[in-house]
């Protein structure tokens, strides 16, 4: 579904990506860790277009997508929930979720039917439904961004770093979420620092480090791999 | 006793964020805050910061009441903060970043300035090689030129930190400080909030990391819908039904 | 032969550009003619003219540029007082004649420079004429004002307010306004109740228009005078029936009785579709005296048409003979005129 | 490298030998056109790139210093004096006006310094003082100690050397300790609040100086003009001055002077457009913005990367 | 009693043409987050447009309106596709804000070269004066007062009820997120900039017969319109409806009770006041912001 090919991605003179490609193929669950400025976030801007590529291609759906618009690309069938969580500020909880429908023009009772499951999802939204966006809790924005993608009902979700600023309890609720849509039928590519937990629920998974894919492997072949036990995991307990 | 709550309610409107909060930190100790998102956990620190005036309620800092303060005056007596959002100065360099840190702990005004006295200067000097210290608290000092923009989120966060130290508080309220790192920078973090308790800063931490909580503080106080539920050590916190129920789940991590 | 240089300043852009017009089709038409008749000791008159932006420090750019870069003779302009009271100091120290034709405030010659010369009135002389004139022989007893607050309405009005108020009659309000106002009917409710004869207006014929229009829409029963500015046909385009009766004093209009006159309205006519007014013909004016001065100092030097503006006495331009005073001051003739049925005629 | 080493000597030579070399007085006056507007910008600099706040009122207190140096020196007062007393009572003034809008911030600190200038302008047009709206007419030039200075060179000069002097103080001012301040204000003013910074005391500092550059240049304004009027004092004035800080690179004080050269210079030149000069000023202008959204301070960088491509 | 009456009558009619270019400010702002210095320009050029159309071509009002308000719309995406796209990509908001500056020139400068320096006369549309009892208001007052009223409603419309007003404000928000959510940023400005050229046209032409035409007809009302728009509370369209009558209140009963020389001394003074007292504008919020 989506092929990175050696993609290069500059900022000015910095070589965040390094002849990078990752693939995700359709109804995977793939998970990509590393360390800060690794460039994971990079590499989900390249995806989508915010950040130009340098060399290489990326497809997405059989289709080269590496110099589109962003807008153009999104409306292709991704979803994101960005590093930062960038809610719209002024909107409330209702407006932030249904922007996020946009892209795909949904009808107003498809609409419906993925609010009451998000609201499902994120009761504490509920409560907070006509609030501005902007004053609401860390934890919470991250709700609102993370309800907003999925109302795009993607083909593609991207997410970087979701489990950020949520409480134990809701991250779990958030995996196993997760875990639902990917089993009917959507494509995930989850970024997390939380490395036990993203590679319990991925597939797959792929190591960076410093602008460059190091491993890549089976997500339980990667927890139980040397080099990740020795980079994360090594000193828990 | 530093630092001391009471009967902090906050209100906006209809939302309910604090409602009659009490607790105390006491000096020298890591404090603990923890709760459901949308708990008031970073509410309190805006009150206690000077962001936000509590609709009642008081916030005493050595017997002395800082509610009414505006945030600079209570930086000035000692207490800093970070922020759960990233709140750097984009466009200043890293070492810019937390010189503003420093500008509170020193005086040159704009008239020395202008006559570049030899005082101006070497306090400007001392400022500069204190800020790149701390930034090596943080591991950061490497990239001291970088501008702050320009760096990866988790180490923004760090660079918050530094910022927050040049302050010279004596109490640092973190709020979130471990979201965005992975593990092992976890541990590096942890290591420096030891290292600034062990140094005599009194440290208040809001963290959804359970085990590096329950790991640094020898106190924690539990909020939940703007109450304060539960307060007591690790042990006492990790126990209560309240707790559990309204936070850490049953199964635990 | 040296051929005469004249630096024109004028306000091609900024808020007096619409006199600014006035002033280039005056200016030009004269420089056209002059030349097609053999221009000044067998050389055709050049020119370099500068857009003072309305702006008085733009208008010194002007001067300096004109003087000292394209070494101009002497000045002919600007449209605005401000600009003319501004530059001219330029004049006064390079010893270069300016001639103006069109700028209305007293000040431009009360500064006293001597290089500084003025051909057609001011508007203080004008305004206080037409209010003496309704004082005296129309037995206005209750004047109002309502002028714009700048120093193209002010001055002058407060000049003839004082003359009214000499020959006896009241003045029953002052009213102000700013350049760009469309409603006036604040001021003009303040003066209704002071149930005036007379209102006098001095502003721009924009503005002015509008003016004439709300003093209708509110009923006020008094006879409007206009300053010269908005003597023109459009003030009748813009203002509808509502100019009918309205009175101006004027330096010159259409349709006067000499050959003078008639001929340049004929060619003015030609050049540019449209009937002359005052301005135009004051800033013509300016051209032909400026030439004049030179022909009678004996030539293209500045010092020379310096010498020559002070022989001009009795020179008969459109707007009568010359005969400057003390401060080189034009005097000249007041006519009244009137809006009927559209047309401008002379006021009887 | 040269070029940034030596950069600052070049300029001043360029400055103080162009005038010389060439000995066209219109082009003098020009310099002194932009020099004076130089002095004005890197003020609002402070205040507008440094402190990131807006003003659209500096026009009022260039013009209103002005007016009282003037009238002073009209009066008889000494050259220095009159300029003495107008910079520094206008600077009162500018910090009660700052102690009083910089309560606001955004837009709605554009409006409240607009505000403040209708305000003083309105005063100044309807005074009997000031001349009223025919503006003060008649002012002197400078004379030091008996010495009148009437050569448009030597008041070049004269206004250079404020200009280098006031550039060297901003610079030292925006490279201490209150410009970092001042610019962590710009970059997030709750943060800088809560490191321990007076962010109130600060804007009002950075507004006060910044009037005062405004003032200072007004009144070498109006001993070269020798008048004024109330219509320099307007919010087209402001937005000049405005204009120009942002098209020569705002938060850098090269900038500042490059922007009111190439403004005064634009101006100028768009003057050869005849009726189109208008017209040609305001394209320039829009080339510019488009091509170099950073100011024109911004170009050496854009030809590098233009060229590394 | 009748006088006061009257006389707010007509602050109002002055009021209602404040926030006519108010409400086309309120647009720009919660579209694009930049005040337009253009918008009395595209007040002007409406205005204009409206004159070629109705009087110079002779077409009948029901006709000219619509057609003026087709080319505004294209004169405005027009501007926005050679003068702004390229900004837009720059975060620096100042620089579009000096593009409108730019813009204001250029515009005022072509009208000029067109149409000269001299003034035009727009027909009324109706030259009738409404009166209840002793109280009289001009119908064409009217008029730009029932437009200020459905322009609101229409603005209102826009914001709060369809996807377009949804997009244009995350836009204004946030482009970059904005483009996450799959919105044709440029496609969103683009017609953010033709509708508020739109509303410039509307305004001018109903606007038009009260006043006359000239080149600079857009100089003094952009001022108005700006501190209208601020006066109620920047970016809410009730707000810049409230802030034109408020404003034109103010400056009628400043003129009446005080020289009409400090007209503006009086009314600018009390707008420092309000925005001193409610930093926000009469309708705005108090922004708390939250860290
Ligand atoms: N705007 C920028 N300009 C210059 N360098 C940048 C910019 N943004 C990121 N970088 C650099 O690119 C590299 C990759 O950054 P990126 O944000 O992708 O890291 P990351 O893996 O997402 O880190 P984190 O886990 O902290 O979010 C880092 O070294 C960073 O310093
Ligand atoms: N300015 C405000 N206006 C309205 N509601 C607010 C404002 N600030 C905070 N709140 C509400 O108060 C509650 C407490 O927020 P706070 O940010 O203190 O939560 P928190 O405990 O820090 O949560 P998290 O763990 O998600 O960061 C939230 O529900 C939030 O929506
Ligand atoms: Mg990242
Ligand atoms: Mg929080």
């Amino acid at each position: 579904m989506l092929r990175i090919k050696d993609i290069d991605t500059y900022y000015g003179h910095v070589h965040a990506i390094k002849k990078i490609s990752v693939n995700v193929d359709a109804g995977e669950f793939v998970t990509l860790i590393g360390a800060n400025g690794a460039g994971k976030s990079t590499l989900l801007k390249s995806i989508i277009g915010l950040q130009p590529v340098k060399n290489g291609s990326i497809e997405f759906l059989g289709e080269r997508i590496e110099s589109d618009r962003s807008d153009a690309i999104i409306r292709r069938g991704i979803s994101i929930v960005p590093e930062g969580r960038r809610v719209f500020p002024d909107f409330t909880v209702a407006e932030n979720l249904a922007i996020g429908a946009r892209a795909r023009k949904s009808t107003s009772a498809e609409m419906q039917e993925d609010i009451d499951k998000i609201l499902d999802q994120f009761p504490r939204l509920k409560e907070r439904w006509k609030q501005k966006a902007g004053t609401m809790s860390g934890g919470e924005q991250q709700m609102v961004a993370i309800g907003r993608a999925l109302m795009g009902r993607p083909k593609l979700l991207l997410l970087d770093e979701p489990s950020l600023g949520l409480a134990p309890l809701v991250v779990a609720e958030l995996m196993t979420k997760l875990k639902e849509i990917h089993a009917a039928g959507a494509t995930i590519l989850l970024v997390e620092q939380n490395v036990t937990l993203a590679l319990r629920v991925a597939q797959r998974g792929y190591l960076m480090e410093s602008g460059e894919i190091i491993a890549s492997d089976d997500a339980k072949a990667l927890l139980e791999s040397d080099a990740i036990r020795k980079a994360y995991l090594g000193i828990e307990h | 006793m530093t630092l001391s709550v009471k009967d902090i309610s906050l209100r906006f409107g209809g939302v309910s964020a604090l409602t009659n909060v009490s607790f105390d930190v006491q000096e020298g100790q890591v404090t603990g805050l923890i709760g459901p998102n949308g708990a008031g956990k970073t509410s309190l620190f805006n009150v206690v910061s000077g962001i936000y005036t509590p609709t009642s309620g008081q916030v005493f800092y050595n017997d002395h009441e800082i509610s009414k303060l505006r945030l600079d005056q209570i930086n000035r007596l000692g207490v800093a903060r970070t922020f759960q959002n990233i709140m750097v100065f984009p466009e200043l360099s890293l070492v810019e970043n937390v010189m503003i840190g420093r500008q509170s702990r020193t005086k040159a005004g704009a008239l020395s300035s202008i006559f570049r006295t030899r005082k101006e200067r070497n306090e400007r000097s001392e400022a500069e090689r204190r800020s790149i210290e701390l930034l090596s608290y943080v591991g950061l000092d490497k990239k001291k030129d970088e501008l702050a923009k320009n760096l990866p989120y988790g180490e923004q966060r760090q660079l918050d930190i530094a910022r927050a130290l040049a302050t010279d508080p004596k109490i640092l309220l973190l709020d979130e400080p471990a979201a965005g790192l992975n593990l092992q920078e976890r541990v590096s973090l942890k290591a420096l909030i030891k290292k600034l308790n062990a140094m005599d800063y009194t440290i208040v931490l809001i963290e959804h990391d359970v085990k590096l909580v329950m790991d640094l503080c020898s106190r924690i106080v539990v909020l939940e819908y703007g109450n304060k539920i539960s307060e007591g050590d690790p042990q006492q916190v990790q126990s209560d039904p309240k707790v559990i129920a309204a936070y850490l789940g049953s199964g635990g991590e | 032969a040296d051929t005469l240089k004249i630096g024109i300043i004028e306000s091609i852009s900024g808020a007096a550009a619409a006199y600014g017009d006035n002033h280039r089709k005056g200016t030009r038409l004269a420089i056209e003619e002059i030349n097609n008749a053999g221009g000044f000791n067998g050389q055709p008159i050049e020119f370099h003219a500068e857009d003072d932006r309305s702006d008085p420090a733009a208008g010194i750019n002007a001067a300096k540029k004109l003087i000292a870069q394209q070494k101009v003779d002497a000045i002919v302009g600007s449209s605005a007082s401000l600009v003319t009271i501004a530059f001219t100091k330029e004049n006064e120290r390079y010893k270069v004649p300016a001639v103006n034709g069109q700028a209305g405030s007293p000040t431009v010659t009360e500064q006293g420079y001597k290089y500084t010369w003025r051909v057609n009135m001011t508007d203080g002389q004008l305004d206080s004429k037409a209010v003496e004139y309704f004082a005296s022989q129309k037995g206005a007893k209750r004047f109002a004002f309502l002028v714009e607050n700048s120093d193209y309405g002010k001055p002058p009005t407060q000049a003839a307010a004082d003359r009214a108020k000499k020959v006896g009659a009241t003045v029953t309000a002052y009213e102000q306004y700013n350049r760009g106002e469309t409603d006036f009917k604040a001021q003009l409710s303040k003066i209704k109740e002071t149930s005036p004869e007379v209102i006098f207006v001095h502003g721009y014929y924009t503005e002015g228009s509008i003016i004439a229009r709300q003093i209708k829409e509110l009923g006020i029963n008094a006879t409007l005078i206009v300053n010269m500015g908005q003597g023109v046909p459009k003030f009748v385009e813009l203002a509808g029936a509502a100019a009918n009766g309205a009175v101006f004093p004027t330096t010159w209009l259409p349709g006067l009785d000499n050959e003078k006159s008639k001929k340049f309205e004929e060619a003015f006519k030609a050049k540019y579709n449209h009937e002359p007014g005052a301005f135009e013909a004051g800033t013509y004016d300016s051209i032909y005296t400026v030439v004049e001065a030179a022909k009678r100092g004996g030539g293209s030097d500045p010092k020379q048409i310096q010498a020559g503006l002070a022989k001009l006495e009795g020179f008969e331009i459109l707007l009568g003979k010359i005969s400057f005073d003390e401060k080189n001051q034009n005097s000249g003739e007041v006519r009244l005129a009137t809006f009927s049925n559209g047309k401008i005629v002379s006021f009887k | 490298m040269l070029l940034k080493k030596y950069g600052n000597i070049i300029a001043i030579a360029a400055l103080v030998l162009i005038p010389l070399v060439l000995n066209d007085p219109f082009l003098t006056h020009m310099g002194i056109r932009a020099t004076t507007a130089a002095i004005v910008v890197m003020g609002l600099t402070l205040f507008i790139g440094y402190t990131g706040q807006i003003s659209l009122g500096h026009a009022a207190f260039f013009g209103l210093a002005a007016y009282i140096s003037g009238i002073l020196m009209k009066s008889g007062f000494p050259f220095l004096g009159s300029v003495a007393v107008a910079t520094i009572s206008v600077g009162i003034l500018g910090c009660i006006v700052g102690l009083i809008v910089l309560r606001t911030s955004g837009h709605y600190l554009a409006l409240a310094s607009i505000a403040v200038g209708v305000i003083l302008q309105t005063l100044v047009k309807n005074s009997s003082i000031t001349g009223g709206p025919s503006g003060l007419t008649a002012v002197p030039s400078p004379s030091l100690f008996g010495w009148t200075m009437n050569s448009d060179l030597a008041y070049y000069y004269m206004v250079l050397l404020c200009m280098i002097v006031g550039f060297v103080v901003l610079r030292r001012i925006t490279d201490s300790r209150t410009g970092d301040a001042l610019r962590s204000i710009a970059n997030n003013e709750l943060a800088a609040q809560s490191l321990g910074i007076p962010v109130f005391k600060y804007k009002v500092l950075s507004f006060t100086v910044s009037t005062m550059f405004a003032a200072f240049a007004g009144t070498l304004f109006v001993h070269y003009d020798g008048f004024i009027d109330p219509d320099r004092m307007g919010l087209p004035i402001s937005i000049f001055f405005f204009v120009m800080a942002f098209i020569g690179g705002i938060g850098n004080l090269y900038g500042s002077i490059i922007g009111a050269f190439a403004i005064t210079i634009l101006e100028e030149y768009a003057q050869g457009f005849g009726n189109y000069n208008v017209l040609v000023y305001g394209l320039l202008l829009a080339i510019v913005i488009l091509f170099l959204p950073k100011g024109l301070s911004d170009l050496p960088n854009v030809i590098q990367r233009w060229r590394t491509r | 009693m009748e006088n006061v009456i009257q006389q707010l009558i007509f602050g109002l009619s002055v009021g209602s043409t404040y926030a006519l270019i108010a409400l086309a400010i309120t647009l720009v702002f919660r579209g694009m987050d930049v005040i337009n210095f253009a918008q009395g320009e595209f007040f002007m050029a409406g205005a204009f447009m409206g004159f070629v159309f109705h009087v110079d071509l002779g077409l009948s009002m029901w006709l000219a309106l619509p057609l003026s308000m087709a080319s505004a719309f294209i004169l405005g995406s027009l501007l926005e596709r050679i003068f702004l796209r390229k900004l837009e990509e720059n975060a620096n908001g100042l620089s579009l804000l000096v593009m409108t500056i730019a813009l204001f020139i250029m515009l005022r400068s072509v009208a000029q070269l067109i149409f000269g320096s001299s003034a035009y006369r727009f027909p009324a549309m109706t030259d009738g004066v409404l009166r209840f009892g002793g109280i009289q208001i001009s119908a064409q007052y009217a008029i730009v007062i029932a437009a200020t009223f459905i322009i609101m409603a229409l603005l209102y419309v826009l914001f709060t009820k369809t996807a377009l007003g949804l997009s244009l404000r995350a836009v204004a928000q946030d482009k970059t997120t904005a483009r996450m959510m799959g919105i044709n940023v440029s496609r969103v400005n683009n017609i953010t900039f033709g509708l508020c050229s739109v509303l410039g046209a509307v305004a001018g032409i109903v606007y038009a017969p009260i006043a006359v035409l000239t080149f600079d007809m857009g100089q003094l009302i952009i001022l108005k319109g700006f501190t209208a728009a601020l006066l109620g509370g920047l970016g809410l369209v009730s707000g810049a409806v409230l802030g034109g009558f408020t404003l034109g209140v103010i400056e009628q009963y400043g003129t009446l009770l005080l020289a009409s020389a400090y007209k503006d001394l009086v009314s600018f003074s009390i707008l420092l006041l309000i925005i001193l007292v409610k930093p926000n504008g009469l309708l705005g919020k108090k922004q708390i912001q939250k860290v």
